[in-house]
């Protein structure tokens, strides 16, 4: 199969029934391997690593507040990426995809901040601060308010789908723009980027590694989450596929009747 | 009036999340503040009581402006006004409405915005008993002042206008309980004014609401 | 069981509590609106296709 | 009790429209307003109504026993067909709405928003409103715009049933509306501010 | 230049309401659009000015020749009836406003604000925007309501006069305007979407 | 187009006081900060930038909801969409003409307040300079946001709530400038962020506002 052949195939799953069918089959799996992948992640870390000689055993935190940042990072990501996919080529499943991953990111948004939070208290002593890493979840949270919201608002599915489609990507562009604009105007004393590093995880990388021992533990549930947001995005769309196929029913047969 | 009640709390509800909005922009002001005055966090914590009434009495005032206008707009007041209840409670439960929809929600939200900017411990408890205390007062006030610019073509600029120095005291007492509060400071005389400026305006102005309303109904 | 969480132990179980308590609630709530939309639309096509 | 008007005058924005108007609205009476656009009807209709006051005269037996309905229905478009209707109800004391619905063909639409109904239904909805107020006179200030043939022949059954249980009607229309009743014309009624009147009182 | 129209289906909320439409309007006609409330007329009206996408078919030479009149007249209350006309004239090209507020006898009136105007002088002031557009095509949504018998006869006679320049129009109304037209009943065209058909091209 | 900027403006003016209600409102929310924060000289000029800023964003963003609703309301939209202006400058026409109504009488109005708040000597030039930068770019994001929410009925917090997150970048550049004049620091870079923004802004955003106004009427 050439890639585009392979692509084309992609485009299949916008069918609305060809993506329920699929779906079905794939989601018991997928929530099997969530549970294993998400529950061993958590065990292994809350119960079996060692604590840090500086921060004690708050760096079990590590193993929520990493993953669910990083999953409310790519939801948006997502979200970005079907709303283009929607204004391009007009896939009803891309739109509701997205609709449908928002609540999700929110959430996740939401669990980084609370944890960060909490883990703020005894390591910064205070609950929160100011710090430019912070600032932009927190205005990523607003963007996530803001687009579930004009959703909620807008009853005619299309117009919704265009409307939030476009606010998804002006939103991005001013979240970036945010971004560094928070960067700018205070330097903070949050962690720098250290899992993503390749050097970290193997632990070349001596200033700031997350060593192997939390490591491992940490990418399993960094699978974990992702598995779980990709089966609650599954299993989300296909609901909203069924709200949608029930509204033009019922407008359907009042037309009739 | 039970029914008025209930549809203006399903009206809120429907009307794309009446209860999250006035929340959500008390958020989002509260989180301007630290980018434009700067993160330093020994200053946000010193004015955050403050800020966080400020920010509850705007978000108050920004939903003033469909109190009642859309009532006026779609024809509703002109039915109402005469329906068997009288103009009084019609305006009183109104208020009460708005209450329920936009102070309560900030009452309880304060706290977490709380830890947003800082405030000090003690501050907590007294900032949430300011603001349960005080926000019944905004909504009233506000009623009125809507209810003086409900005939003008789109007045939401003027009701802030008209508004804001009457939220003044309020505000004055409201703030200072919640400063003296967070500081650990006495606060016996700004808390009873308050209590009493809540409890005046609740008793008389839903009068001089209804007398201003029935003008502009004419 | 537990592991010895020394001080910390309340920072790290408030921290693991909210977090599942919010994982469990939103696949909670996803699922029990899954079920609520799919025997709606189940009803909904029975009744289109016995009378149209 | 009859609805009496005597030598009445009333303004619109500060100027006179109408004055010397006097009519008597026995009940199972209907009266049918005419007169050129700019006359005064929208006018005369809120002031025995209740939401302004007149300049001048008399206005008898209104008190508390007018249903009015202007060109605006009062219609919040997120609530239902029946959550609209049941509101208006339950604020003039609770009657069923069962009856207005049929009497207006409603009942296909009662789960609809009212903001998704057509000009037409819209109208309908409004009109089935005053059968839910209980209130023996209907002020109804051009009730048939937007109706097609059909819904302006409901409103005609409608009305005729009102009269028939003792109600009355003051209708302001520029169309037919198929109904037997008085008309009044309130052209002659114009209101013509003779120049040289009393500066003093009022600066007309 | 005529408007035509083939296999037209028009969706209102999501909800397909007419469909199999096929008409044209040759210059110097006026089609009479006519159906039961909740028809599908003003959808109609909309699609064929542009304002929404129709579900399919063809609209053929509608682009920027029509001049639209919904329910809403566009009115600023604050501008004076000059100031509201002459900033559509502007708009449309800079045309002379006088022959417009004649024909619809506004002179009297061309200094009030439009706020102070009655429901029927409103829209007056309304349908003269439809003589400085210039635009050939009229499409017009029950431009007679409120207006009394006398401003019918005005509209009609700028109907005709309009036709008599070679332009045409379309008019949803449940009244009898006076005018000599073909008449299309959107009825017969409701649309009957089959229950089994594809769950896959969309989600009807 | 002229035409439409001129009737923009008359409105303006006729509707109550269109310049006068933004700028009032700008005065008394900086009139209330004292107030809610406690009067401390040393403290007021210290958050006076980042206040003046504040204010200056929120009395933009209040008079947003009647920037496209009251055309929306009255069918004036649906009009100019089948008129020959093509809706990208209609939406850019909108927004000039509510920068000039609203963003220029608070430029010219800021020092007036600085001097309440006992804003220092040198921040009063930056100040305007950031501001006469910045209040154009909040106009143009303000009138995507009205844009966006202009057929939801009174979505007038939904426009807070969705504006809000956008005015983040340009608060921050634009209250840095003038908190770095204030301290007589360099500003070199946020100014060119700030203009860097706004430049951007005008030139691209009219072209969404233009994209989802259409979708609203749809
Ligand atoms: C001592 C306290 C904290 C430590 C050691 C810590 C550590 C970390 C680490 C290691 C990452 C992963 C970085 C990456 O993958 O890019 C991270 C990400 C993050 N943390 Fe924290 N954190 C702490 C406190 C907080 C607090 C108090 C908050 C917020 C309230 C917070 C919010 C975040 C966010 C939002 C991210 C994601 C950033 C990104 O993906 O770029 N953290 N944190
Ligand atoms: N707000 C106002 N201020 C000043 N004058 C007004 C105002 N509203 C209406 N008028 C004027 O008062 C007169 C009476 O208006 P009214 O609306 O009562 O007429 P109407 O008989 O209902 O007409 P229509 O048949 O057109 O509805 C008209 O000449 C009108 O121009
Ligand atoms: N916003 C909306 N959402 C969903 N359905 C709508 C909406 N607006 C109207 N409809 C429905 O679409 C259909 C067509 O409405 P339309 O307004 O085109 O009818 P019409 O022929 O103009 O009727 P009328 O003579 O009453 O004005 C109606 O059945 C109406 O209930
Ligand atoms: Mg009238
Ligand atoms: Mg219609």
């Amino acid at each position: 199969m050439t890639i585009s052949t392979r692509l084309n195939a992609l485009w299949e799953y916008a069918n609305p029934r060809k993506f329920l069918a699929t779906t079905e089959r794939v989601l018991p799996v997928l929530w099997l391997l969530t549970a294993v992948t998400l529950i061993g992640g958590l065990v292994w870390g809350f119960f079996f690593t060692p604590d840090d000689f500086r921060q004690g055993s708050t760096v079990k935190i590590i193993y929520v507040h990493v993953p669910s940042a990083f999953l409310a990072t790519s939801a948006w990501f997502m979200m970005l990426v079907t709303s283009l996919v929607w204004l391009i080529r007009r896939h009803h499943v891309s739109a509701l995809a997205s609709r449908a991953a928002a609540p999700i990111g929110a959430v996740m948004t939401m669990i980084a901040l609370i944890t960060g939070a909490i883990w703020g208290q005894p390591m910064w002593g205070t609950w929160w601060e100011w710090d430019p890493r912070l600032t932009s979840f927190l205005v990523l949270f607003l963007f996530y308010l803001g687009y579930i919201a004009l959703w909620e608002a807008i009853e005619d599915p299309d117009t919704a789908a265009d409307l939030t489609s476009v606010l998804c990507l002006v939103g991005s562009v001013f979240a970036v723009l945010s971004r560094y604009a928070v960067y700018f105007w205070n330097q903070g004393l949050h962690q720098g980027a250290s899992v993503l590093r390749a050097g970290a995880v193997t632990g070349a990388d001596t200033t700031e590694k997350v060593s192997n021992v939390y490591a491992y533990p940490l990418l399993l549930s960094m699978v974990g989450f992702f598995l779980l947001f990709v089966a609650l995005v599954f299993y989300r769309t296909g609901t909203e596929i069924r709200a949608r196929r029930i509204k033009a029913l019922l407008a359907r047969e009042r037309v009739n009747g | 009036m039970i029914a008025l009640l209930k549809r203006d709390l399903v009206l809120a509800l429907r009307a794309g999340g009446g209860f999250g909005l006035g929340l959500a922009f008390f958020l989002i002001v509260t989180v301007l503040v630290p980018f434009s005055v700067g993160p330093q966090s020994a200053l946000l914590a010193s004015i955050a009581p403050g800020v966080l009434w400020l920010g509850a009495l705007l978000a108050c005032l920004l939903s003033l402006d469909r109190l009642l206008a859309l009532d006026w707009e779609d024809g509703t007041l002109d039915l109402l006004a005469t329906a068997p209840l009288p103009l009084e409670s019609v305006v009183t439960i109104k208020a009460l409405a708005h209450w329920l929809t936009t102070g309560l929600p900030l009452v309880l939200a304060a706290p977490v915005l709380g830890v947003l900017l800082n405030l000090p411990g003690p501050g907590f408890l007294w900032l949430v008993v300011s603001l349960a205390l005080g926000t019944p007062a905004l909504s009233v006030i506000g009623t009125f002042g809507a209810a003086l610019t409900v005939g003008l073509k789109r007045g939401g600029l003027l009701l802030s206008l008209l508004v804001l120095p009457l939220y003044m005291p309020t505000l004055i007492y409201g703030a200072e309980v919640a400063r003296r509060g967070a500081e650990g400071m006495t606060l016996a005389t700004p808390l009873m004014m308050l209590a009493g400026i809540s409890a005046a305006v609740i008793a008389l102005l839903p009068f001089a609401s209804a007398a201003v309303l029935r003008v502009n109904l004419r | 069981m537990i592991p010895d969480l020394g001080k910390y132990a309340a920072t790290v179980l408030s921290a693991y509590g909210a977090s599942i308590l919010l994982l469990v609630a939103l696949v909670a709530l996803s699922l029990r609106r899954g079920r609520k939309v799919r025997t709606e639309m189940e009803q909904i096509e029975q009744r289109v296709s016995r009378d149209g | 009790m009859t609805l009496t008007v005597t030598d009445l005058a009333i303004a619109r924005g500060g100027v006179p429209v109408i004055e010397g108007l006097s009519f008597a609205l026995e009940p199972g009476r209907a009266l049918i307003l005419r007169g050129p656009n700019g006359a005064g009807k929208t006018t005369l209709l809120r002031t025995l109504a209740g939401l302004q006051p007149p300049l001048s005269g008399r206005i008898e037996g209104a008190e508390d026993r007018i249903a009015y309905a202007g060109h605006s229905d009062g219609l919040k478009p997120t609530l239902s067909v029946t959550e609209n209707l049941r509101f208006w109800a339950s604020v003039f004391g609770g009657r069923d709405i069962g009856p207005a619905l049929t009497a207006f063909h409603l009942d296909d639409l009662a789960d609809r928003h009212a903001g998704n109904l057509s000009a037409g239904q819209k109208r309908r909805l409004g009109l089935s409103r005053l059968l839910v107020t209980g209130r023996p006179i209907w002020m109804l200030d051009e009730p048939t715009v937007s109706l097609d043939r059909e819904a302006v022949a409901m409103f005609a059954a409608a009305v005729r049933a009102h009269l028939g249980q003792g109600g009355s009607a003051l209708i302001a229309t520029h169309i037919d509306l198929g109904l037997e009743g008085e008309v009044l014309d309130v052209g002659p009624y114009k209101a013509r501010p003779s120049l040289d009147s009393d500066f003093d009182g009022g600066f007309l």
